[in-house]
């Protein structure tokens, strides 16, 4: 376990340089990454609006959407979002119990979501809407599958935190941990307040 | 200091003059009449509202370029390092001179711009001259060029006729992947595009009569180099002529090789891909050839189309251009000659 | 540049729960103007403006926005308006702009 | 020393933590942002000479008419691999080793904001140059042209694998570029030194910054782009798709157009991703040998940010012979032509630096010289394409491959090679030798002339570009000589600069810490920098605080009194011995180094290389991706488990 000859007497490596806007570095680098997202989904969201009205064939998108049944789970994303707000409201007030609660209560809000698009999906299937069918399919599948998966990635998340939470390895001082977990999952939900209403409910 | 100072102007002269002596070289370079391909010497009224604008740009650039080479030579040469530790004014900025070099280029590039989308607009417009002109819709494919002329009732391939002094409006489009139809004396190039149909409009010159190249200029796969066109602007008599022969059916085969080489084009897998007006052969995958012994070259202005090469052709088309879609199982060499003879007697 | 942001200045639970019930009412407008047949010339807009509505109540409360350092703002706005800009752009050149000269 | 400081035996991660100091596995787990950029600028260089030797082949099939030294396949695989190859695997990676290297020490900063991802930047880079270039062993070269236009990209018209190494290679170089440019976004808003405002940052600072938000914002268009042509030659959807599946099927109805507007979006910022860190160089290079500082530096810095908020706007006039409307043409013709302006700014400011400065010709400042001679006539030639009926005619011919090799060769690689001869010995501690640097100008300022000078004429004369062959009789013979023989000319040049690059290793002239009267921070620690790069973090009070410092009588309108870098062992010189002596709360925290970025950047490579396999039409063996994306989440877990530094046994 040589050391490097010129390397600094090791101290206790706590002293960590002040950052130049008192700002943390993980939280500024997941605003950077939300900008840089919107570019992704933009990317995604006009590859199906360069194609709508000019599908051919059918069924297309329109034919098979049933509003009701996705007005009820964009609401539980939509409410999930509440969850999260107020899991980080708990943790900044040091309330480990109700965090533990309200991260639960997200990813389960966030399941109910992926449940519902993997059955919307599959209804889809049998209704005739493929992804290699025409434009239509190919663009809806792959725009809110790539929204699926970053969902999917957001439970994974919320889940270690709870994990941890449950493990009691999260404290106040972690807050920030949820914090910028809740930054990504909101920017999720956003992403599908834009898809309901540009996909689902304006009309051609 | 006086010393710099007395180099100074004779340092100005000989710098601009270099670069004064580069740029007309190149200019002289620049238009080369002997290449048929050359993009300056426009033969149609669209070719000459490019060259116009391409002049103007052209000539702001090499005075900019002067300007601007000619201060940087002068710069480096007057102020490089005579001493070590030479101390220097240190000037931070002239924000006089900075709102000048961002106000004065602005207005460069306006006496651009306007010219610019004028041109743009006239190019998107309606053809100026609408007397009789000739439409043609020109389809791109994998590696050779369709010429259709819907009001004339002709097809042909990679060989275009037009009339001199008459409007050709042209349809590009393609059949597989995306091309691009370029003559240059006529004008800039239009993309072929499958799925969409794509507009241009020119008037040859009644200097402009005579053979031009073109070819393919987007890469479209294995044989785009060889994806060529010619151009042959006629006179308006020469023009109907040739309308009135491609209109024809095929001409029969009289006797001999040619009426062999009929026989065995009747039997052979040829009829499945090509079109020979006025028999069975009714295939649309490769170029139409009810009047392919009027062409001047095979292959897409490959090689020239003597009865020579055209057996060479049938015999091995993938030796002379690998890749392309004529794949025929083995021909002998005395019924390539018959082929050959066929095809020539077709005008 | 302001140094750190006070946690205390995010808002509180209820504050949460009263945006919550915007945003669920927003969403019942949604789903209802659309099945208003009188309303379909002006879907577009309507819908527009409400899913922006949302989209500014999450992005201002949930995600501090509104009260968070501005750099933050302004990171992500600059990709939202890049983004908006070349979605813009994208359905001018696909939908609404033509070339005029088609014989 | 040793004894007092043994670290605990590893316990907080899964793994035991590398700590080898020296050797192999040190270079493997390294996170330190000087090695990384090392790692770079080695690998970027290997991929050039590759670049530069397909180049070669080319010109040698294009010296004589009819040439049969190649065949089309081959040659159309060598401009798609050297294009590729050239944009993705050196130019942009030559930057970030600078960005890696060279931005922490101007900012005063020990490290970046994020070591370990940066090891992770580089290891994905390696894993996407690799994949990339893997079709070679197996004959499936890409061969249907950097930019990939659809429908040839379709499986129906490229069947081969080819394409999909290339739409593999790029996804993973992609992830690379965000990963790194995230990290010195962060970097440099956070890690900047106290007093080091943005409006104080050194240029090549700022052009790395800004050219961090264009990557930022353009990566993620071509990750779509990419994905919908992935998805659509293995999965049969038609984003891009015109013809039907199977005959008789209705059409796809996909539009080729989709993926030039998608892929234009990306690589017209992206055509400032690469020139941007040139400009940075440049202006850092300039005034150091002008021994002035920069004229107009606040001008400079919003031409640079104009630049890249235009270079949004622009995209479109690579598709000027699409058939856009003429409102859409007239729009981005007069975008393009904009973006001229904040350009022309930056020629006028460096030739107003170098006014009336003491120019030292040392081979930095030839090569930074070279660029904006050379860089002028590429953007003249630009503004003539700008003009969408000339472009019409310059599009897709000679013309364009002469302008766009003024600007990425001519620009980007003489700035490049200006930024190698002057952060070497920074870097090395040795200088590279002056005379062979001269040599090495001439010959490549000379080769790339007779190169590339000719190509204007070639395109005039109408000779498109991606021809393997042409005619004689077509007047290209003469040019296409000459061209040949310049490509050759620069090819002997960069076998100067390698026997230079040995020659100074081992017997170069020690260089010190400030060979250049250097004005920037990274002047003021020693050459090579220690591994905690400051002793302590300095405190900066001006533009150019070194410069300031040594020539206070020059301090012109400087704020008076202030200490422009205020720290009492910033330029202790000797081996970085100066933090021992210092007394005991300034401990200086600089990252261990890890495993899991290797291991994470090897999950990339498994997960890529399981698409590839894949491609061939047995989509069970997309399990294999699913193990590199496996791989990856178990090392994104090792690593977030894993304090940045092991704690420290007392």
């Amino acid at each position: 376990m040589q050391q490097v000859a010129s390397a600094p007497p090791a101290h206790p490596p706590t002293h960590v340089e002040e950052p130049s806007t008192g700002l943390n570095n993980r939280k500024v680098l997941m605003w950077a990454f939300l900008g840089s997202d919107c570019m992704f989904f933009g990317a995604l969201i006009v590859s199906y609006l360069v194609y709508r009205g000019r599908w051919q064939g059918h069924p297309v998108p329109t034919d098979v959407f049933d509003i009701p049944y996705t007005s009820v789970s964009a609401f539980a994303l939509l409410m999930s979002s509440l969850a999260m707000v107020l899991a980080l409201a708990a943790i900044q007030r040091g309330d480990i119990r109700r965090l533990k609660i309200w991260l639960l209560t997200t990813a389960g809000l966030g399941l109910v979501f992926i449940g519902g698009q993997i059955f919307e999906f599959t209804t889809f299937g049998h209704e005739g809407l493929t992804l290699g069918g025409n434009t239509g399919g190919t663009t809806f599948f792959v725009l809110t599958g790539f929204h699926g998966a970053h969902v999917s990635l957001g439970i994974a998340w919320l889940l270690s935190l709870f994990v941890q939470a449950v493990r009691g390895q999260m404290a106040q001082a972690r807050s920030l941990d949820v914090e910028i977990a809740g930054l990504y999952w909101h920017f999720v939900d956003i992403v599908w307040i834009i898809i309901f209403t540009v996909v689902y409910l304006i009309p051609i | 200091m006086t010393r710099a100072g007395s180099l100074r102007p004779r340092l100005i002269t000989l710098s601009c003059a270099i670069l004064f002596a580069i740029s007309a070289g190149g200019c002289t370079q620049l238009a080369n009449p002997s290449a048929p391909q050359s993009t300056v010497f426009p033969g149609s009224d669209w070719g000459r509202m490019i060259q116009d604008l391409y002049g103007l740009i052209f000539w702001m650039a090499v005075v900019v370029f002067v300007g601007v080479e000619g201060f940087l030579l002068y710069t480096v040469i007057r102020f490089r390092r005579r001493r070590e530790g030479e101390a220097v004014s240190q000037t931070h900025g002239n924000t006089l001179l900075e709102v000048a070099w961002t106000v004065v280029p602005s207005i460069v590039l306006l006496m651009i711009a306007v010219p610019t989308i004028s041109t743009i607009f006239i190019g998107d417009m309606p053809p100026p001259v609408t007397t009789n002109p000739v439409r043609v819709t020109v389809i791109g494919h994998q590696w050779w060029w369709e010429f259709r002329y819907p009001d004339l009732g002709v097809v042909t391939a990679n060989e275009l006729h037009l009339p001199a002094g008459r409007t050709a409006t042209i349809e590009v489009t393609s059949a597989d992947v995306i091309h691009s139809f370029w003559v240059p004396k006529m004008g800039g190039k239009v993309d072929a595009i499958p799925t969409r149909i794509n507009t241009m409009w020119f008037t040859p010159d009644a200097a402009a009569v005579g053979e031009h190249f073109g070819q393919c200029a987007e890469f479209c796969g294995l044989q785009h180099a060889n994806m060529r066109m010619r151009l042959f602007v006629d006179t308006a008599a020469n023009f109907d002529a040739w309308v009135q022969q491609q209109r024809a059916p095929a001409s029969a085969a009289a006797a001999g090789d040619a009426q062999q080489g009929a026989e065995l084009f009747q039997r052979s897998a040829c009829i499945t891909c090509h079109t020979i007006k006025g028999t069975n052969a009714q295939g649309t995958i490769g170029p139409d050839l009810t009047h392919v012994g009027s062409r001047t070259t095979i292959a897409a202005g490959m090689i020239d189309n003597t009865p020579e090469n055209l057996a060479h052709w049938i015999r091995d088309p993938q030796g002379v251009k690998v890749g392309n879609k004529m794949v025929l199982p083995q021909v002998s060499e005395s019924d390539a000659r018959l082929f050959a003879a066929y095809l020539q007697s077709l005008r | 540049m302001s140094a750190h942001q006070p946690e205390h200045a995010h808002p509180g639970a209820q504050q949460y729960i009263t945006i919550a019930a915007i945003l669920t009412f927003i969403t019942l407008v949604e789903v209802s103007v659309y099945y208003i047949a009188a309303l379909r010339p002006v879907l577009l807009p309507v819908l527009v403006v409400l899913s922006a509505g949302k989209f500014a109540l999450v992005v201002m409360y949930y995600m501090h926005l509104k009260f968070d350092n501005r750099l933050f703002s302004g990171m992500f706005l600059f990709g939202l308006a890049t983004a908006l800009f070349t979605a813009i752009a994208f359905i001018f050149l696909f939908h609404l702009l033509q070339p005029r000269f088609v014989t | 020393m040793a004894t007092a400081t043994a670290r605990a035996a590893p316990r907080a991660g899964i793994l035991a933590r590398p700590v080898a100091p020296m050797g192999i596995w040190s270079w493997l787990t390294t996170i330190d942002h000087k090695r990384i950029g090392i790692l770079y600028e080695l690998t970027a260089f290997i991929f050039f000479l590759i670049g530069g030797l397909e180049a070669l082949l080319m010109r040698s099939q294009l010296v004589q008419p009819d040439n049969t030294l190649l065949g089309p396949g081959q040659y159309n695989a060598l401009f798609t691999m050297h294009g590729t190859t050239m944009i993705f695997l050196v130019v942009m990676p030559l930057s970030a080793a600078f960005f890696n290297y060279i931005v922490p020490l101007q900012i005063g900063a020990r490290d970046v904001a994020f070591p370990r991802l940066n090891a992770f930047s580089y290891w994905v880079f390696l894993s996407g140059g690799v994949l990339m270039n893997l079709g070679f062993l197996i004959g499936a070269v890409p061969d249907m042209g950097w930019f990939a236009y659809s429908p040839l990209t379709s499986s129906q018209f490229s069947p081969s694998v080819g394409v999909d190494f290339w739409v593999v290679g790029l996804q993973v170089l992609g992830v690379a570029s965000l990963a790194a440019a995230f990290n010195f976004l962060v970097t440099i808003i956070q890690m900047r030194a106290p007093g080091l405002s943005f409006m104080r940052m050194p240029l090549f600072t700022w052009t790395t910054f800004v050219t961090s938000i264009l990557i930022v914002l353009a990566f993620p268009v071509i990750a779509v782009a990419l994905i919908e042509l992935m998805f659509d030659r293995l999965f049969g959807s038609t984003f891009f798709n015109v013809t039907p599946a199977a005959a008789g099927a209705a059409a796809a109805g996909g539009d080729p157009i989709l993926w030039q507007h998608l892929f234009w979006v990306f690589a017209h910022p992206e055509v400032y991703i690469l020139i941007l860190p040139a400009m940075g160089i440049v202006s850092e290079v300039v005034p150091v040998f002008s021994r002035k500082p920069l004229f107009g530096y606040p001008f400079m810095v919003y031409a640079v940010v104009s630049i890249a908020f235009l270079s949004f706007t622009v995209w479109a006039h690579h598709m000027f012979t699409t058939g856009l409307s003429a409102i859409a043409m007239s729009f981005f013709a007069a975008s393009t032509m904009l973006i001229a302006v904040p350009t022309g700014i930056k020629i006028f400011n460096w030739i107003s630096t170098l006014y009336g400065g003491s120019i030292a010709l040392k081979a930095p400042a030839m090569f930074a010289l070279g660029f904006i001679a050379m860089f002028t006539i590429g953007g003249l030639s630009g503004v003539m394409h700008a003009s969408p009926p000339v472009d019409t005619q310059q599009q897709d011919t000679y013309f364009v491959v002469a302008h766009l090799h003024y600007v990425l060769f001519g620009g980007s690689i003489f700035a490049l090679f200006a930024g190698i001869y002057y952060w070497w010995p920074k870097i090395t501690g040795r200088l590279l030798g002056d005379g062979l640097g001269q040599l090495q100008f001439w010959l490549m300022f000379i080769g790339f002339n007779l190169t590339f000078g000719p190509m204007h004429f070639l395109g005039v004369d109408g000779m498109p570009r991606r021809v393997y062959t042409y005619s004689p009789g077509m007047g290209w013979e003469l040019w296409n000589v000459v061209a040949t023989i310049g490509a050759f000319v620069i090819g002997v040049s960069v076998l100067v600069f390698i026997f230079n690059a040995f020659k100074s290793l081992r017997t170069g002239e020690r260089a010190g810490d400030d060979p250049w009267d250097g004005m920037t921070l990274e002047w003021t620690i020693p050459s090579p920098p220690p591994h905690y790069n400051f002793v302590e973090i300095p405190t900066v009070a001006g533009r150019n605080p070194l410069w300031l410092q040594k020539h206070p009588e020059l301090a012109g309108r400087h704020v008076p009194g202030a200490d422009p870098i205020a720290t009492d062992t910033g330029h202790s010189g000797s081996e970085g011995s100066g933090a021992e002596s210092h007394d005991g709360h300034h401990a200086v925290h600089v990252p261990d180094p890890s495993y899991w970025p290797l291991f994470a950047g090897a999950g990339i490579f498994v997960a890529g290389f399981g698409v590839l396999l894949s491609a061939g039409g047995n989509l069970s063996l997309l399990a294999v991706t699913g193990v590199g994306l496996f791989i990856v989440i178990v090392s994104i877990f090792g690593w977030s488990l894993e304090p940045v530094n092991e704690p420290v046994q007392a």
